[in-house]
């Protein structure tokens, strides 16, 4: 009972010290957010936005490599456009 | 017929002891969470094989010259294989929403209560006989609360390895368990008005804030947490390969090929801890039980911070995206965004969770690293 | 003047013993049957580069502190490469057709007969003086009967490691004779009436069965046969990544960039292996001789065995497919294909042929584990 | 010879318990597959299969990442179309 | 109280050596030069990163147990990730230009003379107090005039591991400024007339000759220079997997995965090598000197040659491409090219200089192995 | 000074040898070329050249597996068209 008493204090001093620190780091950080990164989001803004039109984006494949349905169906739309002219 | 009985003596029926036999259950339980469940398949799948293989009687898996033996050896036992999962989910994470609003970090902070409270938890326990945690065992146990896999692999790695294949079992059953975890927790402590809460748009971040934060973060974890520093350095190199444009060849490999091949082996290598006699005892119902309470209490202390960062603030913020900070990434932003949909059909807050998600991990990397410094 | 001294004497000409000559191009030739005759290139390529670079004067390739001497002991001294290879073999493989049709597996049993006839026969050799084979060796040469490169490898590096390089040489090459060797056997041990007939639709196979199978062979190889269980284990981790669905990415990344990148080093470390004293004698000369026989009883026995089924059962059942019990995936089976066309160009056997064909990988996996228990 | 004659028996009879065992166990995987799957198929037969049509499937790239010749010759007829309506 | 005054001691701030800080300011510049000025990212990223974190107090990510020291040892001292590189950068290569033109191989030799004036400088060197160079320091130094990364760090952790950072960034900082160092010298050299010729179109190569010029190579390394084949063995290795076109997914691999994984780990080992009683002396200074002054003379020779053949040959040969030969490619091609076009904007010289660059690593890769065959 | 004579004597030697070697070396290479490869490029031409058209393989997507502007815009001119009949 001792030895776990002494184990408490030593958990709970942790709990303490630990969650001041959490606090006290991601705090920082929320300064350090504020203070330099703003600014320099300010400072140097990003160069003008890529050039490709938004709906051309949406059309070509997504990140992940798949195509998405829409395309798919325009493809298959051409395709069979192309073959109804070259059969 | 000697030949036949020399088979029969090297067969598993003839060896096999019954602790192993339960063992391997609790691998097809594993499997069985993966493939029916879908519980983060990508670990329980290979941990649950493993399980089943270092099992195995007279096969010697994980005895010296078998091959989960050198797995855990080279990829564990020396912290690589979390680290570069760690590198791998750096590349994976978008820092966008919570730069655009960096008081989530206090949310990702709060949630983090449900790890020193779990210590004090597994401290508490030692008054039940049979279980017998030391605080380095309590420090890997309360990780778990963490939400994080391979940050409590680390640690427990080096904190407690023998208790290593329940903490990661843990970690990662609970991690799948969020959606369902969570919502009571969630509607419990929040009103109706507060879960409507719609919130502000997020400003755009420029690509110069997003390659100096992972900078920062290791600046800042260099000066006042050197401990943390393999798990948030590595985030923060992945992170860093990601944003700065310049190293695509890497960041995707690091994404994909290099995190793939790395948790295969992890897998296996976490699941050759599943042995009987590490696992098959009161302890480990002990850190089933405080994971639980773990997750429930960073779950809560998240929401609260948040209901109280709502009436302070000028910004309106709801309360749901508290839950948000224990990271689980990036499940439990969705189980915001689900919940909070419940209540307003055109409240969509996952970008606004995405915040205090990634404020989780970084939350849980600087709490391993205090564990490290204060019990390691 | 000195210095050009030194240079010379560093030359490789100063330095060469006729036996690394001789191997040199040994390892040439290799390359020769993987570029030019495209003969099992994926290992053989590698393999031969690894043949001429182990015989390099002075370079020091194969010993301590040389690249080849890590690669050979990290992964084949292990047996961490060809454990991973049948992990990927697995992941590539769909039972479908084996389960659709089980009987299909003793056809794959029966084919191990070239195994166990070829150890008689090896012991047989020792007859043949400066031919010394111990039940080992014996068993390490039978195994190319298997028609499994990954399982020749793995036996061969814990049976008998000095015999490695002769045996992966033997066991790559005979594989991709297979379309040159089986032939004139399918035919002479079967009619043209034999060889015409056409077998009955496959069932279809459901997802659930095609989950449950794998565990079900380990389970199975877990109760009666441990020793065969890291290769058996592997591959049906490997199969279940790929059934289960759940974890596509470790399924793909297994399937391509892990063998991938450990198929380089397996042939690079395989091929340091043939160094002259290990290669240049008789005893390779026997091993090449065996490898032939184990081959042709392997497929002498499948078709054997494939009629009295046909005789016995009540859906037909063609002679040819019995051939593809060797294994060799998928070439084997596309021999019986190919054989089967000549006498019916109605008849499409390919997919009864991947039964028996996968049965053989079980089957041989089966025969290294039993030779691990009753002679390792 | 006496050791050779020695060697031969072991052969023999791990020839002998080689094919029985492999027979066996292989035997066994038919049994398992005959009664445990065959039942669990019927149980749990599949869910009805995916929804996509298989026109759209052929129309899509295919699982290597390439893309279909057919598919190759629509957008390049596709492409000729819009430069001749856009230049 | 007691518990942060524990964290507080174990700070990075309460820990700090001034070496330290400057050398994490080293590793940011490396980053800054990769992400800012894109030079040559995808080593000195990792590297920037490497010398942060092993300069990180008590973290002790380069001592026994530490990350970066597992990279070091495991990659960077056995000479197996420069190796890997090697391979990869082989089955990047094609060697059709040169075969095409094979008197380019001579540029690529002229070029060299930058390696071994370089090494007379370092000696000369040892007259500046506090600079103590042996032959091996001066030799692993002089590589840099190879402009080729993998054979610098490969020859340096062999010849003089202490130095290993440095030369590392040495060459690949100059490797990066080839756009700027030559091109005021190869105008110095030559004159307008020169720099407008062009050259004949080049003959269409086969698949066998790019089949057997590897193979080749090897040979006359064998022949000749066995302790180059490490080096020439892996490249030759590599573009052999390209060009035989029946290893197609080993090559794939070996350009994209397998080099990508390695180049992360490659960069943080180097990296690891960047600490301040390593870096912080007058003998980096030196390095850095003498890495601008090889490069200037390799350019020099290189564009000198040209300029004799082109006298001497019947075909015209602009002088500019000569400047290839010191490798670094494709970069110093590029630069030829660009070169050529501000004379004559109709001249495209890049296919001419790819001759010499590709010949420039081969170049390389022989005086390396004369190094390590004289003073290793 | 002694020393570093000597050093100094090492090092022009090594200067030397290492450039004869390396030019004779890569000219034994030249020699290599011209009398090996050219003579098996004569009597092994290369095979004839792969028969897809150039115009279907321009168009089809680049080594990188991303798709060029053209297509993008080709398809996203499909997709409109293939839209604007079917809604
Ligand atoms: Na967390
Ligand atoms: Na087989
Ligand atoms: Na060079």
């Amino acid at each position: 009972m001792e030895h776990l008493n002494e184990l408490f204090i030593e958990a709970g001093t942790l709990m303490l010290a630990g969650m001041v620190f959490v606090f006290a780091f991601l705090g920082l950080l929320v300064i350090f957010i504020n203070a330099v990164l703003a600014k320099l989001a300010i400072r140097y803004p990003d160069a003008k936005p890529q050039t490709k039109s938004p709906r051309a984006a949406k059309a070509s494949t997504n990140s992940a490599g798949s195509v998405s349905p829409s395309v798919v169906a325009a493809i298959s739309s051409a395709v069979s456009q192309y073959r109804s002219k070259h059969n | 017929m000697e030949a036949l009985h020399t088979l029969w003596l090297s067969t598993g029926l003839a060896n096999f002891e019954a602790g192993q036999v339960v063992m391997m259950l609790v691998g097809c339980g594993l499997l069985y969470l993966a493939i029916a469940r879908n519980f983060e398949p990508l670990l329980l799948l290979p941990m649950g094989f493993g399980a089943i293989l270092t099992n195995i009687p007279v096969a010697g898996f994980s005895e010296v010259g078998g091959l989960l033996h050198y797995i855990y050896y080279a990829g564990i036992d020396t912290g690589i294989f979390p680290l570069i999962i760690f590198m791998g989910v750096g590349a994976m994470t978008d820092f966008g929403a919570l730069i655009a609003n960096p008081k989530m970090l206090f949310l990702g902070a709060a949630a983090q209560f449900g790890i020193f409270a779990t210590l004090f938890g597994a401290i508490a326990l030692n008054a039940v006989p049979g279980i017998e945690f030391t605080l380095k065992d309590a420090s890997a146990i309360a990780i778990i609360g963490g939400a994080d896999g391979p940050t409590a692999i680390f640690l427990a790695s080096k904190l407690a390895p023998e208790l290593l294949g329940a903490i990661a079992v843990a970690a990662y059953s609970y991690m799948a368990l969020v959606p369902i975890i969570q919502p009571p927790i969630m509607r419990a402590l929040t009103s109706v008005d507060e879960r409507k809460i719609e919130m502000a748009q997020l400003r755009h971040v420029t690509k110069i804030e997003k390659i100096i934060f992972p900078l920062g973060v290791l600046l800042m974890t260099i000066f006042f947490l050197p401990s943390a520093t393999p798990l948030v350095g590595m985030f923060c190199l992945g992170n860093l390969m990601r944003e700065s444009g310049v190293v695509d060849r890497l960041s995707t490999t690091a994404q994909n090929e290099l995190i793939n091949i790395t948790t295969i082996f992890l897998g296996l290598g976490v699941g050759s801890k599943l042995s009987s006699h590490a696992f098959l005892n009161v302890e480990t119902l002990g850190i089933l039980g405080l994971g639980a309470v773990a997750f429930s209490i960073g779950t809560a202390s998240g929401v609260l911070m948040a209901k109280f960062m709502n009436k302070v603030s000028k910004d309106p913020i709801n309360p749901l995206i508290g839950a948000a900070g224990v990271s689980a990434v990036p499940m439990a932003a969705r189980v915001a965004n689900k919940v909070g949909l419940e209540a307003n059909p055109h409240n969509f807050l996952l970008m606004h969770a995405m915040g205090p998600n990634v404020a989780g991990v970084l939350g849980s990397a600087v709490a391993a690293g205090i564990l490290l410094a204060l019990v390691g």
